[in-house]
């Protein structure tokens, strides 16, 4: 672990991941945010590879940069623009930062004091196949509950984020309202929605 | 072969719905345009004329009054007729709108109030089409570009033709009152010298 | 031994061109001798790295003119044939064309994001080519998680897309970014699964394993596991929006999608990076469907790399022909294909592929034996599958054909519309239905 | 110097101090879901760094953990935007603060 | 030419009207006037909710060039000139529509052999029209341009005989009032003999190609789907009429230039959606060759040309001639006082009144839907603009 390659690697991708975080802090806008987190998550990968822990490196980079970004951009379209600005929250500001230094202090003086008896034996190799037939053998089953999980995950995203009936017709209302010029429509008392919310009947009667 | 239908009969059907909005002038079916539509309809719903293809609908100018004119065309029983509405108020021509029997008469009510100037009361969306909202004037009427002095642009006579069918024979436009936009002739209009030097 | 390794052995390795380990093997111990151990390792990769941009480059000018010169003969004209004999300069004019136009950029544009998009687009298209082996020892970085990587790589591709759409402030690239998205994601699932069924019966992830596996068995994947193939090959013509998936930049409809604003060289290199995209992903298909650098024991006499060049060839020339030939499909019948098709039959496969594995292993079969029978039957399958879905999942209006009548004597308006329609005998032209 | 585990343990620390900041004092509620999802992954980077330097029976198990965490982030981060979703479209507003129904 | 507002809005950010406002809002997407599938330049302002279009307003006038005020100030032969340009993909037709016109104001009687000449060119215009107006609605599709090349092959066979009879490819002001500029050069029977023998085959290739192709079917069966009795109260004329099963034919209803002694067939469509509009056009092309099989095989000799003095001034009156053309009814409606110029000329436009129903058509489905549907309905700027 002493030549000088590994040094230039580790110290690169540290900077890379505290720097890529700390711009989240900085950065006005939200989108400019989400390209830093996906920067540090990069480098968190590369700091797995230099912990020759290749298949959760490529892991990380497939669902971290891969899926839970582009979910997070597309969540920030969906949202109106108004509330993209990235900004602090002044008054909770102060307090915050004070307990985060608190907890910082504390977590560094255990990560440098303590003995953790670290040893230095050669990597894992193959850690594929050996996480894979752990998942199977001996970790069963928190393999299935996680099954269940995401299964449960999926559906219960999908019935929240779905237009049911009444949403649609405030929807639509409020669209129609647009064409026609008057003021956005008050979701509260919509009778009965002018156009016939017809169109995602389909979806909610499938 | 499409065989004009024969405007007495048409009159019969509209006067019979619409007393007296109808008349016959040489031929050719004239509508008031106060009961255009009701009329129209009585032609397009009676099993007998069944005009229920609108196949044209434009407008000419006729220096003195507008004409409207419609082409209405049955097409199971192959027959076409020409009906024309007359508007003597150039100041602010009006014709009630077809738009409701007929939804092809939309874009073409658009462009003759483009160019024309005519306004079809109940239009449900009567913009210009072609020409942008801030354009001076109406291109098709016949006063628009009019040269001084009232003579038409165009062609009075052609070189090498007898000086006697020269056209339009001086003095015979018929003057019309000028209109606000017209272009204002400078000094006082003498139109007899005019006449000489072009011929 | 056949004269020609002899005649290796007799030269020494570095003569024989048909494994270029060999070269970096000689380097690199020449180095090891007299430079620190460190340098030897940085020299590996660079010498690696420089090894795919040699092949990438001048097969990215060459694509260029071959992409140009076929379709036009799909469409009855010559092509470019104007710069340098039979247009072969022709890239290169239209690269010099494109480094001198002026790098325009919009007024409202997001700068930083703006700027981004065309070089870190290049990173997933180089990446991906570390893990593709042109021969038994000759990758760059024979990963045991190489096909995980290739996933991993080509998702990061859809983030950059996206930056480019939406900082463009322009609405048609808007469209083209949120549609590349969308379709990219939700492509990913079968192309995972259809890989999902090699990795299961090949047993490794590496890519070089699972091509060693099928020389070793001498079967190519693509008999054993065609639908899988069909479905990665119209996976990946998806996620490089190729028609007929090329939804994102649909010129008809979205001007050119997520790169309308962009011009000059910043627009090169994304015309270059998608070719280039193309090459690697043909690449990918030939190395796991079609064998790789293996060819029944021809590996021994032509280069490796050779062979696959080929085969990538072979599989570039198809994707080149459905861009040129099929119309673009709908943003909806794209997901719904994918959701409703592909995800399901890919599915169905990795059951098939587990339960073959299993009785090959612990039945355990022979398989010069077993293979030829498992083929048979998924290819059955896939034949089965596929009809099915073409019986099953037709959207209403395709049931009923489309016909044509002749109007004969009854010309006229509603009624003899009628008259026509409610005739007996059979319409003089009908085409689709089933 | 040997880049050894105390070195890892640094860097996770302040990752996790910084993802806490911000999920602290963000006012967007996506801009929480990026601290959770730092806060995250710090843990996972002090896990790795445990199966690397740990003894060798320790290492498997906590990779299988740091794959769980993944899985359980992704699912988090779904369901939490689709809340957040479900929060503008009644409230047209996703900032944290604004949203304070449950105060009484 | 556009408006303050219109320039405005282009020159702010065309993002600004995605995200103002609460909810989220129907974007705005301008398709033209530089776009390019609209044919030419004409502009689709198009709301959408998502992809799904709500409001598609057509906004047009980019080629206005008024003629109907410039043919006032010219004589009736030097208006032939123009209906070239009205519609310029199919300048024989309109010829042909302004001379009948003419003639019908001035009374004239055309020789035979000229009708049977202009028969020919209109037929022959029709088929590069079709071949243009099918090939760019396959492109539209997304396929391309393969397609699009293969039937441009057949247009330059006849734009060839166009050029070799009256010098010009597009703009051919080949007719005049009482007949037709010149007579057929003799090395043009033989191309027409052997364009006649290759078209069959050729026919068969499209489809087999394209009528089987299943993507073309998903994209455009069902699509921009209109009723007949709407169409028919719309105005529609032409193949988009035909296609929704109403058998309108001006070559059967009101034959002229001698039509009735040809023998050919109108084809009619069931639903009246795109493909349908598609296969309509391919069988006329068929209906088109035999015709034109028949007026080689029968055309008359004599005179092409009526003796018609160059400033021929009718008396007053007017006239409403109407011929079919590739688009649908194309109508010239004069007025004459007397003058050798005419009082009013109006030209009724089959694309622009076809264009009535593309918000009917186009409301509800998707944008790709929107450019099919208009790329279906076949439209030529210029004689929308006129």
């Amino acid at each position: 672990m002493s030549d000088f390659g590994f040094h230039l690697a580790f110290w690169s991708l540290a900077a890379m991941t505290l720097g890529g975080a700390s711009m989240i802090i900085i950065s006005r806008n939200l989108i400019h945010a989400v390209i830093w987190l996906v920067m540090s998550m990069l480098g968190i990968a590369g700091l797995y590879l230099t912990l020759s822990a290749d298949f959760i490196a490529v892991v990380q980079v497939l669902i971290y940069v891969g899926a839970i970004s582009v979910l997070m951009l597309f969540a920030i379209m969906l949202t109106p623009r108004a509330e993209r600005d990235n900004s602090q929250n002044i008054k909770t500001g102060g307090p915050a930062a004070l307990v985060v230094l608190l907890v910082m202090i504390s977590t560094l003086w255990v990560a440098i004091d303590t003995d953790w008896g670290a040893v230095r034996e050669a990597a894992l190799t193959d850690q594929a196949r050996l996480i894979g037939e752990s998942l199977i053998k001996h970790y069963i089953l928190p393999f299935e509950i996680g099954a269940v999980l995401l299964t449960a995950a999926l559906v219960g995203a999908i019935a929240l984020a779905r237009q049911d009936d009444e949403d649609a017709a405030v929807h639509a209302a409020s669209l129609q309202a647009e064409l026609d010029g008057e003021g956005s429509v008050d979701p509260v008392n919509v009778v009965d929605p002018p156009i016939a919310a017809e169109a995602p009947d389909s979806e909610a009667a499938s | 072969m499409t065989a004009t239908y024969d405007a007495t009969a048409a009159m019969e059907i509209v006067n019979a719905h619409a007393p007296g909005a109808a008349c016959v002038d040489d031929g050719v079916l004239f509508l008031e345009p106060e009961r255009l539509v009701e009329s129209v309809q009585s032609l397009r719903d009676s099993g007998e004329s069944d005009l229920v293809f609108l196949c044209n609908l434009t407008a000419v100018d006729q220096e003195l009054h507008f004409e409207v004119v419609y082409h209405l065309q049955s097409l199971d029983l192959n027959h076409i007729l020409q009906i024309k509405a007359r508007v003597t108020d150039r100041e602010d021509p009006a014709v009630p709108s077809l738009t409701g029997l007929f939804y092809g008469a939309h874009l073409q009510e658009r462009e003759v109030y483009d160019l024309f100037g005519i306004r079809f009361e109940g239009h449900p969306d009567l913009r210009r089409m072609f020409l942008w909202e801030g354009f001076p004037g109406y291109p098709l009427r016949k006063d628009f570009l009019q040269m001084p002095g009232q003579v038409r642009a165009g062609l009075p006579g052609f070189p090498h033709e007898s000086e006697e069918n020269a056209w339009p024979v001086p003095g015979s436009v018929p003057q019309r009152p000028m209109h606000p936009n017209d272009p204002q002739p400078e000094g006082d209009l003498v139109v007899a010298e005019e006449s000489e030097e072009s011929s | 031994m056949t004269d020609l390794a002899q005649l290796g052995n007799v030269l020494g390795a570095w003569y024989d061109f048909r494994d270029l380990n060999n070269l970096q093997r000689l380097i690199t111990e020449w180095i090891a001798e007299w430079g620190p151990d460190w340098l030897a390792s940085i020299v590996t990769g660079v010498l690696g790295a420089l090894g795919i941009l040699a092949v990438v480059g001048p097969t990215l000018l060459i694509l260029i003119w071959v992409e140009r010169k076929v379709i036009s003969r799909f469409q009855q004209r010559y092509g470019p044939n104007r710069v340098g004999p039979k247009g072969l300069l022709q890239p290169v004019a239209d690269a010099v064309k494109l480094i001198l136009k002026e790098q325009l950029a919009p007024r409202a544009a997001d700068k930083l994001i703006f700027f981004l998009p065309p070089v870190l687009i290049f990173v997933p298209g180089i990446l991906i080519w570390g893990v593709l082996p042109f021969g038994p020892r000759m990758s760059v970085a024979d990963l045991n998680v190489g096909v995980l990587f290739l996933l991993a790589v080509s998702g990061t591709a859809v983030l950059v897309i996206f930056m480019a759409g939406w900082s463009s402030n322009n609405k048609y690239a808007l469209f083209g970014a949120m549609r590349a998205v969308a379709m990219s994601i939700s492509y990913e699932v079968p192309m995972v699964l259809a890989l999902l069924t090699l990795v299961v019966f090949s047993g490794t992830m590496s890519v070089n394993g699972i091509v060693e596996w099928q020389q070793q068995e001498d079967v190519i994947f693509i008999l054993l596991f065609p639908l899988s193939a069909i479905a990665f090959f119209f996976a990946a013509s998806a996620e490089l929006n190729r028609t007929p998936a090329d939804i994102s930049e649909a010129e008809s409809e979205i001007v050119a999608g997520y790169h309308t604003e962009y011009s000059g060289m910043r627009f090169g290199l994304f015309y270059a990076v998608e070719l280039g995209n193309t090459l690697v992903v043909s690449g990918f298909i030939a190395t796991f469907f079609l064998g790789g650098w293996w060819l029944w024991g021809l590996d021994q006499w032509v280069p490796s790399w050779i062979i696959l060049l080929v085969k990538t060839g072979a599989v570039y020339f198809l994707l080149i022909w459905t861009r040129g030939t099929l119309p673009r499909l709908r943003i909806d019948q794209l997901m719904s294909f994918c959701w409703k098709a592909l995800v399901p039959a890919t599915l169905l496969f990795v059951v098939v592929a587990f339960v073959e594995r299993t009785l090959l292993i612990s039945e355990g079969w022979d398989t010069t034996v077993a293979l030829p029978i498992m083929a048979v039957f998924n290819i059955a399958l896939t034949l089965g599958a596929i009809m099915l879905f073409a019986r099953v999942a037709r959207p209403a209006p395709l049931r009923r054909p489309a016909r044509i009548r002749m109007a004969g004597s009854d010309i006229g308006g509603l009624r003899a519309a009628r008259e026509v329609a409610s005739r007996r005998e059979e319409p003089q032209f009908q085409v689709g239905g089933d | 110097m040997i880049i050894g585990l105390e070195h890892y343990l640094v860097l996770g620390a302040l990752l996790f101090c910084i993802g806490f900041f911000i999920a602290l004092s963000k006012k967007n509620a996506v801009g929480v879901l990026i601290g959770v999802e730092l806060m995250l992954n710090a843990v996972n980077l002090t896990l790795i760094a445990f199966s690397r330097f740990g003894a060798t029976e320790v290492a498997l198990s906590t990779q299988v953990f740091v794959v769980f965490i993944i899985a359980v982030a992704a699912a988090e981060v779904a369901v939490g935007l689709a809340l957040a979703l479900v929060v503008y479209r009644n409230r047209q507003t996703i900032s944290v603060d604004r949203t304070t129904l449950l105060k009484g | 030419m556009t408006t303050a507002d219109d320039t405005q809005l282009a020159m702010q950010g065309t993002i600004e009207a995605l995200t103002t406002g609460d909810g989220s809002e129907p974007v705005v997407v301008n398709l033209g006037p530089q776009h390019p599938s609209t044919h030419g330049v004409f502009r689709l302002k198009v709301t959408l909710d998502g992809e799904i279009v709500q409001d598609a307003e057509m906004r047009i006038g980019y080629l206005h060039r008024s003629m109907e005020k410039l043919a006032e100030e010219r004589t009736y032969t030097q208006n032939i000139p123009f209906t070239d340009r009205i519609d310029y993909l199919a300048a024989m037709s309109n010829n042909l529509a302004y001379c009948l016109a003419a003639e019908e104001l001035l009374g004239i009687e055309v020789p035979p052999r000229a009708q049977a000449i202009r028969v020919m060119f209109a037929e022959l215009q029709r088929v590069a029209s079709h071949a243009m107006a099918n090939g760019t609605f396959i492109n539209d599709c997304g396929a391309w341009h393969t397609p699009l090349f293969y039937m441009f092959r057949d247009r330059e066979r006849v734009l060839d005989m166009f050029e070799m009879t009256c010098g010009a490819r597009l703009t051919t002001n080949y007719m005049r009032i009482g007949g037709v500029a010149f007579d057929l050069p003799d090395e043009l029977l033989p191309t027409l003999e052997s364009f006649l023998a290759d078209m069959p085959d050729r026919i068969a290739d499209y489809e087999a190609l394209l009528m089987e192709n299943e993507i073309l079917h998903a994209r455009a069966r069902g699509v921009g789907v209109i009723s007949p009795e709407m169409a028919i109260n719309s105005s529609l004329s032409g193949p988009v009429l035909r296609a929704t099963g109403v058998p309108w034919d001006l070559r059967k209803a009101n034959p002229y230039c001698g039509y009735e002694n040809y023998e050919f067939d109108v084809p009619v469509g069931e639903q009246g959606d795109c493909f349908d509009r598609f296969l309509v056009r391919m069988a006329e092309v068929k209906e088109s060759l035999k015709i034109l099989r028949q007026v080689v095989d029968t055309l008359p000799d004599g005179p092409w040309l009526a003796d018609v003095p160059l400033h021929a001034r009718p008396e007053p009156g007017e006239a409403y001639a109407r011929v079919e053309s590739p688009r649908g009814e194309l109508g010239f409606y004069l007025v004459s006082d007397g003058g050798p110029a005419p009082y009013r000329f109006h030209c009724r436009p089959p694309s622009l009144i076809n264009l009535t129903a593309l918000k009917e058509m186009s409301v509800g489905g998707t944008l790709a839907d929107a450019i099919v549907t208009l790329g279906s309905i076949d439209i030529v700027v210029g004689e929308i603009d006129r």
